[in-house]
C-alpha cells in the first residue's frame, strides 16, 4: 500500500479534521459496521485505537444533532461495530418513494450467501473465518427472512453453534435444481493457486 | 491472412538482417531486464507493429514494408533473445509481412473490374492497423472515464429497521462472483482446511440433517437412496462421517453389520439466532 | 402516507434545515441515484421543484469542504439525478483494508472491453481479430464477473460462436446513460492526432 497517503497524525488525543472525515467516509462507503481494528487497517495500522476512539466520538458528534441519521455502535461476537443508519424518521419517507428503487444484494450478504450454499452445513464462526469480519445480524435476517437461508440444527461442539443451510426456495428462486448446479470452485482455487 | 509461410521465417530467425542479432536496435540503451519487461508488454503483433510506425512517423496508409518488416524482425529476434515467449501470432505477423513485401516487388495484379487503382498489397494490413489504433483509443478513452469503484464510490447508511426488507431479487451471477472473489482472495482455503468435498456431499449433508429435523434419530437406510447407485451411496457415507466428524450429528450401531442408528445431537433447528450475541 | 410529517415548509426560497437532512438522509438511504421528481414523491408532491434545488444546493454546500465525499449530479436519460459519493481520495484506504477488492484492469481487459463495448454484439473471434492476439479467457472471466460483459446468446453460424455485449451495469459503472453517449468508433482513427 505504497501510494497510501493518511493524513497527517498528531500524537496528541484531539483527532485531526482530516481523519475525522476519513472515518465518516469509511463508515458510509463500506457497507458493514466497522470494528476499530478494520478502521484501523484502513486508516493505518500505526493509528492508535484511543486516537479511532475520538475520532468516533467526534463523528457522532457530527450527527448528533441531524434528524434523519445518527452514528449507531452494537456488539457483535464480541466486538464492537459502528455504522452511520438511517433513523426511524426517515421510514415513511421512504416507503413514499419506493417505485424506483432496485434492491440488491450487498457485497457481504451475497459473501454470506455465498458461503452458505457452497460450505453448508456452515456455522456463523466458520463463515466469520472465512470473510474476516464479523457476520452482521441484519444480513443473516435479511437471507433467513427472504427465505433462503435455514438453521439446520446445533452442532456438538463448544458453544453448540448453529450450522446453516439454503432453502428449497433458494434453490427455486436461483433456478437450481440442485446444489450440485453451482460450479464447484474446488477445481478452480487449486488452479489458481499454481498460477499466482 | 496467409499461413504457409510462418515456417520459413522460423528457419531464419538466427539470421535476422544477414547477421545474429547480439546488438540492441539503437533506440534501446535501457537495463536488460526493464528491457524484457517493457518488450513483454507488448498486446501482440499488431501493437508491436504500430509502436514501431508511430515511434518512426510513418503514415500508416504509407507503409514502407521492408523496412518495417526489418524492425519487426529484429524486435522479435530480441524479445526472442530474452526468452521472451512469443504468442504464434507475432510469428503469422512475420509471415504476413514477408509475403506483402515480396507481392510489393511484383507487378500489381490487375483486377477483375479494372476501372480502380490495382489493389494495393498493404491494404488489409493498413485495415486491421486502423482498427486496432481505434480499439486503442476507445480503451483508453474507457480508463478515463470516471468509474465506480475507482474514481468514486456509493455511499450508503443502513435503512432504518422499521422499513420492510424489500424482496432482492436472486442473482446468481453475483453468487458465483462473491464465491470466486473469497475463493481468490484465499481466505476461505486458509479458514477451511477440511478436504474438498464437492457440492453433492454438501447437499446430502444438508438433506440428511433435515431428516433429523423433527425427530430425535433415524435409520441409516433411510437416507441412503439405493436407487442412485454405488455412487449415491459413497456420497451419503461420506456425508455422515463429515457430519460425525464435525459433531454435527451422532450415530450408533448395536451389533456389527446391524442397523446404524443416527441421532440428532442437541437442540432442534429453529429460526437461526440473528440476535446481537452469539457465542464464539 | 398519513404517518408522514414532512417537516415545517415555508413558502420562501430558504430551505429550512430540516429538508436539508432529509433530502441528505434520502440521498445515502436510496442505493440509487434520485431525480428531482424521486425526491419530490418521496418529501411530499406538494414541495416546489425550486425549494428541492434550493435544498440541493445547501446539500452539496455543506460538504464542500468535505476531503472524501461530493454531492454530485449526472443527466440519466434527460433527467438530472443527483448521489452523494465518495471521491477517489478514499480508495487506497478502503484498498488497504481489502486487499482483494476491485483489481486493476490491464490494457488488455481494457481492449477487450472497448471493442465489447463498441461493436457488440461481438463473437471472440471477431475481438481476437481486431486486437490480432488470442483473447486470455480469464480476462473475460473476470469482465463477466465484474457485471460488465454478458452473453447475448450464440450465433447462427459455423461454431455458433456466443455473442457478447454489455450490461446495464458497466452503463452504470462508467458513468454512461447509452451507448449513445460513447463517440464513434470511427473518429478514433486520423493522421492528424497520431502524435508520437
Amino acid at each position: 500500500m505504497t501510494d497510501k497517503v493518511p493524513p497527517a497524525m498528531p500524537t496528541g488525543s484531539e483527532p485531526p479534521e482530516g481523519l475525522v472525515e476519513l472515518v465518516e467516509a469509511l463508515l458510509l462507503t463500506v457497507d458493514e459496521p466497522l470494528s476499530l481494528e478494520a478502521l484501523g487497517a484502513m486508516v493505518g495500522q500505526e493509528t492508535a485505537p484511543e486516537l479511532l476512539e475520538a475520532t468516533l466520538a467526534r463523528v457522532a458528534a457530527r450527527w448528533e444533532s441531524h434528524r434523519f441519521i445518527e452514528l449507531a455502535s452494537r456488539e457483535i461476537g464480541g466486538r464492537r461495530v459502528w455504522h452511520l443508519v438511517a433513523t426511524a424518521a426517515v421510514a415513511p419517507y421512504l416507503k413514499a418513494g419506493d417505485p424506483g428503487r432496485v434492491p440488491k444484494l450487498s457485497r457481504a450478504a451475497l459473501e454470506t450467501l455465498a458461503l452458505i450454499a457452497w460450505r453448508q452445513p456452515i456455522t456463523r464462526g466458520e463463515i466469520e473465518a472465512a470473510r474476516g469480519v464479523a457476520v452482521n445480524p441484519q444480513i443473516l435476517k435479511q437471507l433467513v427472512e427472504r427465505g433462503w437461508v435455514r438453521s439446520l440444527g446445533v452442532k456438538d461442539s463448544p458453544g453448540r453453534p448453529e450450522m446453516l443451510g439454503t432453502t428449497r426456495e433458494f434453490l427455486s428462486d436461483f433456478g437450481l435444481n440442485s446444489l450440485a448446479e453451482l460450479p464447484d470452485f474446488e477445481r478452480f482455487a487449486g488452479q489458481d493457486d499454481i498460477d499466482v | 491472412m496467409p499461413e504457409t509461410d510462418s515456417r520459413r521465417w522460423v528457419d531464419a530467425t538466427p539470421r535476422v538482417s544477414g547477421q545474429p542479432l547480439e546488438q540492441l536496435p539503437l533506440d534501446l540503451y535501457i537495463p536488460a531486464d526493464a528491457l524484457a519487461i517493457w518488450l513483454e508488454q507488448f498486446e501482440g503483433p499488431l501493437d508491436l507493429l504500430l509502436y514501431l510506425i508511430r515511434k518512426h512517423n510513418i503514415d500508416i496508409l504509407e507503409i514502407p514494408v521492408a523496412r518495417v518488416t526489418e524492425q519487426y524482425l529484429e524486435y522479435l529476434a530480441l524479445m526472442k533473445s530474452m526468452a521472451i515467449e512469443l504468442a504464434a501470432e507475432y510469428l503469422l505477423m512475420a509471415a504476413w509481412l514477408a509475403e506483402i513485401k515480396s507481392r510489393m516487388l511484383l507487378p500489381p495484379e490487375p483486377r477483375e473490374d479494372d476501372e480502380e487503382e490495382p489493389l494495393d498489397p498493404r491494404a488489409e494490413l493498413v485495415e486491421r492497423l486502423l482498427e486496432y489504433e481505434r480499439t486503442t483509443r476507445a480503451a483508453g478513452l474507457l480508463d478515463e472515464q470516471p468509474r465506480r469503484g475507482r474514481d468514486w464510490f456509493d455511499l450508503s447508511v443502513e435503512p432504518p429497521e422499521q422499513l420492510p426488507a424489500p424482496a432482492v431479487p436472486a442473482d446468481l451471477a453475483g453468487l458465483i462472483a462473491a464465491m470466486n472473489g473469497l475463493l481468490r482472495e484465499g481466505s476461505v482455503r486458509r479458514a477451511h482446511h477440511v478436504r474438498a468435498e464437492g457440492l453433492s456431499i454438501r447437499q446430502r449433508m444438508t438433506d440428511i440433517l433435515d431428516a433429523l429435523a423433527d425427530r430425535r434419530s433415524c435409520e441409516l437406510a433411510e437416507v441412503f437412496h439405493p436407487e442412485e447407485g454405488r455412487m449415491g451411496v459413497a456420497v451419503t457415507t461420506v456425508a455422515v462421517l463429515e457430519l460425525s466428524r464435525t459433531h454435527a450429528l451422532d450415530w450408533s450401531q448395536e451389533q456389527p453389520f446391524g442397523p446404524v442408528t443416527l441421532f440428532r445431537l442437541a437442540g432442534s433447528p429453529s429460526e437461526p439466532a440473528v440476535e446481537e450475541e452469539m457465542p464464539r
